[in-house]
C-alpha cells in the first residue's frame, strides 16, 4: 500500500528502484504501450540479471536480451509477429544460453499472478497437462480434485519485485488511467511488491477522474512524466507505432556483432536524457508524424506502408 | 498493390482463407490471437457472411466484433480495435475458454504432428537449437477451446542447407506446446478430461485434413493444383485419406470482394511464401457485378 | 454465450426464465439497485423453492422469505442495518425452518464464483479455517497444501442457474452499463447459467457506449427495460431510496400475519403492471421526490429524514 | 437534534467513536463494513486527524477515501461514495485482505467471548433460536486482516423476560462467525498460519479491552462512570485486569466539531441503546474558539 501523496520522481529515480536480479514484469505487449524509455532508462543504469515474466512481447524484451541484462526469461512469447518475425536479440540470447528459457503461457501467467493477489500459494487449472509445458516447469503440480477426482494442475504463485508500465494519464497520487487494452497491466500492478509507472501526463486528480481510474494509487510506488515514453511502441490516443524505427531496431537487432554500435549506442547509451532520444529518433517531426494516425483512415494506414 | 481487381481467380491467401473460415460456427465466441493475419481474415470474413451471430474476439486487443478499417501488421494497435462493440480483459477471455465457453481457436506450428500436435517452442530436444518465439496462450487454449482448427501456409518442405529437407509436418514434435490429440507420453487426450475436444480440422497450403476417430490426421481436400502423392512427399508422417476425397472449395466473386476490402495493405500475404505469391485459383462461376 | 440480436422482452417473459427450485444469484445490495420489480413480478407468477445466494441484501430476500418462495438462504447478510435492524420475515422463515440456513460471507461467495467463472471444481483460500462456518458447510474441504504445507479451505465451484440484475442502462443486444458500486453482479453474471436483466432505460448501443459498458453482451440472456424497477432500493443517478417506503415495508413485515394483506396484497400481487405498483407507492409524486437528490445536499438529506 | 453545540462535553457516541479511532493507524488500509456508523465515524475522524494517509475503504460501496455530507442510515448509498478518490470492487477488497494488505478490520457481535470470537449468524446451538442478519465478509475478514478492533455499544446486560440475564460478552459463543483467538475447537490461533494476527482491541460502553499474550481480553480502561466491579458484573466470563488501568481519554473541543460535522443527522447514535443516549462525559479542558 503505496499511500506517499506526492510520487512524482525523475526518470532515474524512477528505473534506481529496481535491483540487480529482480524479477520484472513489463506492462503492454508486443506493439503497444511498453515502457521503453524506462527499459532504457534501466540498461544505461547498469542493472542485471533480472528475471522477465510477461505474456506476449516484442521490442522491449529483444532490446533488454541484446543489452545482456536478462537472465531468465518466462515469457510467453517474444517476437514481431507477421511484421518482421522472430526476435533476433532474444533467440540468440536463449539458444547460447545467456538467457535461461522458462516459457510461460497467458493463462498460467494470469492464474500464478491471481494466487498472489489473492495470497494464496497457487492456483488451480485443467490447461497444460499433456504438453511439454510440464517439464520445462517441475515446479508445476498435479493434484486429483477432492471434487471431481480427476487430475489438475497446481501452478504457485508468482509475484514480480517489480512492474514496469507506461501509461497515458495519472495523478500526482498515483491514480492511472490507461487507455486502450490493458494486457496483463493491472493482474502484474495488484500482484508485484512495486509498481513503477511513466505517464504521457501527469494531470489534476478531477482530469484524471473524467477519463476514467484504471489502476487505484494504492498499488503504485513511484511515477515520472515522460512524454513519448512508449516509442516506439504506440501510445495512443498520443502516437502510433513507429514502424520505421522498429524496421531499423529489426535490421540492426539482426547482426549481434554491430548491435550495440547500431542501436544501443545511438538509441540508448549515448541518450543520457530521454530528450535526446528523442531528437535521435526525429524528435519533432517524427512525433508529429505519429500523431497523425487521428487525421483518417488514409494517414493512419499510411504509417505501416 | 493488393488492389486485386481481377474476380475470376482467387490467390492461395484466399483460399486459405476461406478454408479456415468453414471452421467456424455461427454463435460461438472465437478468439485469433496475434501473429495469424490469415485466421485475422477468416474470422472477419466468416463473421460477414455465414456466421453473422460470431462473438469475434481480436487477439491482441480483446476487442469483440471490431470492424478495423484496414489490417495492420501488428496486433496490439488501435487500428485492429476500430468499432469494438466492447472488449474483454486477457483473464475474462482466457477464463471464458477454461469454462467451456470459446468455441473455437486456431493454432500454428513450426512442427505439427499427426495428432495435431504443435511446436511452436523449441527446435532441438535435449538441447535447445532454435528458439522459436514461444506460444502466447496457445498452449492454455489448445486445451480449453471446445474445437481447435490448425493452418499453416508452409506444408510445403523446405530446401534444407544440409541433406534431409525440413518438413513442416513432422513425426514428432521436439516440444509440444500446443495440445493435439495425443500427449506428449503418448496418453489420449480425452483421458485427460480437457476442457476442450481439440483439433479438427488442419488447414494447410496442400492440402485439407480433418481427425479421424483415433484423432490422426485424415486428407479430405486437395488444390487444383495437388494430389495425394505431392502432399504424401511433404508430410514426414503417413496419414489415411478419405473416400470422398475432393478439390477444396473456392469463394465466389462476391466473397473474394469482402475479402480484398478487409486488407487493403495485403498484410495476410505475409504468411505465403515466396513460392506460393503466384499461386491462383480459376473459380468455377464467375459472377458478372 | 448469448447472441441473439435483439434480446428485450416483456417483464413477465423475463421472469418466465426463472424456474421452481433455481439457485437465483439477486444483483445488487442492501438499499441499492435490487432488481425489486422483477422479484414481485416473480413472486406474483408463483416461481418457489428458490436457492438464494448473495453477499449484503435486505428488502429483496425479507420479501421473498415472506411470500414464502425461499428454500435455502446462502446470503452472507440479510437485514436492515443501522435503519431498520433485523429481517422480520427472514428472521420467522429462517427459525420455523421453512427456510435452510446456510449462511456464507462475501469472500468465501466470490471465491467460489471464480472457481465457476475458471472452470475449475474450487478454489483454495485460507480465511473461514476455525470458525463455526465450516461445521455449516461440510462440502468445504481442507486440503494440505503441497507448495507450503499449511492447511488450506477448498470451496466448491458455485453456479447459479440465474442472475437477476437491475442496470441503469442497456442496449438491445444486452451489453450494460451499471453506475456506481457493482457489489457483486459482475461475478454473478459471468458465473451463471442465465442472466436476467431489469434496466431503467433501454438505449442505442453508441450511448451506451459513452456511458462505458460494464458487462459485455455476451452474459446476457434478456433484458426488460422496467423504470423504477429498483424502487424502493436507490437507482442513481435516477431515483433515491424510497426510506418511507421501506419504513411502511418494515412495519407491514414485523407482523407475520397481516403481512399479506398489509403489504404483498396491495403492493405486488394485486399489482398486475409494474405501473399499478408504482401507482400504489406515490406514482410521479414520489418519484419525483427521489429524483430530488440531485437538487442538493438539504435535499437529499432529507431524503433520510 | 443532532446540532450539539456545547462542546464542554461528549457523548457516549462520540467517546466510543474516539476508542475506535485510536486502533487506526496511519497509512494502512482500513474498512468498516455497513450497518456500522460508529466505525463510520471513528474511520472519517481518523482521516482528518491523526491518520491522514489512512487508506479508507466504505462498506458496501468500496468508495477509496470518500467525503460524504452527511451519514445515511444505510451504508450502500451514493451519498456514502461522495468524493470518493477511487473505488475498488468487492472481490479486489477481499483480495487485499487475503494477501495481507488490509491493516485493519471492525468487527462486532451480538455475542463476543474471551477471546474476541463473535457471533452474528445465530442464537442457539443445537437448534436455531434466534436467526441474526449474519456477519457479511466479516468472518473472512476476521481470519485475513492484519488487525482486528471489536466494538459494541450493547455490553451492559439486558433485562431479560425470563430469569437469566442476557449478555453481550459470554462465556461461549453458540456460534463462531467471527475468528478471535481461540477456534470452535479451542486451537490458537496462530497454529492456522492465518494472514491476520487478530483482535488487539474491544471497545465497549463500559470499558475497553486489549488482548494479552495468550490471546484473552483483558481490561486496560474504564469510563469517567464505570469501574472494575461494573464491567464484571456485566461480563458473563472472568478477565484479568491491566496494572496501569487507566480511565478513557476523550477528544477535545476541536474534536468534538470534525465528529459533528461529520453526521449532521445522528445516524450513528442508532447504535446507542435509549439506557445511555444521555450519558455525557465532560472534557478535561474545553477551549474556547
Amino acid at each position: 500500500m503505496f499511500t506517499e501523496n506526492d510520487k512524482r520522481c525523475s526518470l532515474t529515480e524512477l528505473v534506481g528502484f529496481i535491483h540487480d536480479g529482480d524479477i520484472l514484469a513489463i506492462g503492454g505487449g508486443l506493439s503497444s504501450r511498453e515502457p521503453m524509455a524506462a527499459l532504457r532508462a534501466l540498461v544505461r543504469q547498469g542493472i542485471k540479471n533480472l528475471t522477465l515474466v510477461g505474456s506476449a512481447h516484442g521490442i522491449d524484451v529483444d532490446m533488454l536480451c541484446g543489452a545482456n541484462v536478462v537472465a531468465v526469461s518466462n515469457e510467453s512469447y517474444v517476437g514481431f509477429e507477421q511484421d518482421f518475425g522472430m526476435a533476433p536479440n532474444y533467440r540468440r540470447a536463449c539458444e547460447s544460453g545467456q538467457v535461461q528459457v522458462l516459457d510461460s503461457c497467458c493463462y498460467t501467467l494470469v492464474q500464478q499472478l491471481r494466487a498472489t493477489i489473492s495470497g494464496i500459494p497457487f492456483m488451480p487449472m485443467r490447461s497444460i497437462q499433456g504438453t511439454s509445458m510440464m517439464q520445462l516447469h517441475p515446479e508445476y503440480q498435479i493434484m486429483k480434485c477432492p471434487y471431481s477426482g480427476e487430475e489438475l494442475i497446481l501452478v504457485p504463485a508468482l509475484q514480480p519485485d517489480v512492474t514496469l508500465i507506461h501509461a497515458q494519464y495519472a495523478d500526482q497520487h498515483g491514480n492511472l488511467h490507461i487507455d486502450g487494452p490493458l494486457v496483463a497491466d493491472i493482474l502484474f500492478a495488484k500482484a508485484s511488491k512495486k509498481v513503477l509507472v511513466t505517464v504521457e501526463k501527469i494531470v489534476s486528480h478531477k482530469e484524471l477522474q473524467n477519463h476514467g481510474i484504471t489502476l487505484p494509487f494504492i498499488y503504485v510506488t513511484k511515477l515520472s512524466e515522460v512524454s513519448y515514453g512508449a516509442h516506439p511502441t504506440s501510445c495512443y490516443p498520443f502516437y502510433a507505432y513507429d514502424r520505421k524505427h522498429t524496421a531499423e531496431y529489426y535490421r540492426s537487432a539482426t547482426n549481434a556483432e554491430t548491435f550495440l554500435t547500431d542501436y544501443l549506442l545511438p538509441y540508448v547509451f549515448n541518450c543520457n536524457q530521454h530528450s535526446e532520444y528523442l531528437d535521435a529518433v526525429g524528435g519533432k517531426q517524427t512525433m508529429n508524424l505519429l500523431a497523425q494516425w487521428k487525421a483518417g483512415k488514409q494517414q493512419w494506414q499510411s504509417l505501416y506502408e | 498493390m493488393n488492389n486485386l481487381t481481377d474476380l475470376s481467380k482467387c490467390t492461395l491467401a484466399e483460399a486459405l482463407i476461406f478454408q479456415i473460415a468453414q471452421t467456424i460456427e455461427d454463435g460461438i465466441l472465437a478468439f485469433h490471437g496475434f501473429g495469424s493475419p490469415l485466421v485475422q481474415m477468416a474470422l472477419h470474413f466468416a463473421k460477414r457472411t455465414h456466421a453473422p451471430n460470431l462473438i469475434l474476439v481480436a487477439g491482441a486487443t480483446y476487442g469483440v466484433n471490431p470492424t478495423p478499417d484496414f489490417l495492420t501488421p501488428t496486433s496490439n494497435d488501435w487500428a485492429m480495435d476500430r468499432g469494438s462493440e466492447c472488449s474483454l480483459s486477457i483473464e475474462e477471455l482466457f477464463d471464458l475458454a477454461a469454462s467451456g465457453r470459446m468455441g473455437r481457436m486456431f493454432l500454428s506450428g513450426l512442427q505439427i504432428d499427426r495428432w495435431g500436435n504443435m511446436n511452436v517452442t523449441q527446435l532441438g530436444r535435449d538441447k535447445l537449437k532454435l528458439k522459436l518465439p514461444g506460444g502466447g496462450g496457445g498452449c492454455n487454449l489448445s486445451c480449453d477451446a471446445n474445437r481447435l482448427t490448425i493452418w499453416t501456409a508452409a506444408h510445403h518442405i523446405q530446401a534444407s542447407p544440409k541433406q534431409k529437407p525440413r518438413f513442416r509436418l513432422v513425426e514428432s514434435c521436439d516440444f509440444i506446446t500446443n495440445l493435439g490429440h495425443r500427449t506428449v507420453d503418448n496418453r489420449l487426450r480425452q483421458d485427460l478430461k480437457l476442457q476442450g475436444l481439440g483439433p479438427d480440422r488442419l488447414v494447410t497450403e496442400l492440402g485439407v485434413f480433418d481427425f479421424d476417430e483415433s484423432g490422426h490426421a485424415r486428407l479430405i481436400k486437395v488444390y487444383p493444383d495437388t494430389d495425394v502423392d505431392i502432399i504424401r512427399s511433404h508430410t514426414e508422417f503417413d496419414f489415411p485419406v478419405s473416400d470422398q476425397l475432393t478439390v477444396i472449395e473456392l469463394p465466389d466473386a462476391t466473397m473474394l470482394k469482402i475479402m480484398r476490402n478487409l486488407d487493403p495493405m495485403g498484410v495476410h500475404r505475409k504468411e505465403i511464401r515466396a513460392q506460393d505469391k503466384n499461386r491462383f485459383f480459376l473459380l468455377d462461376s464467375y459472377d458478372e457485378w
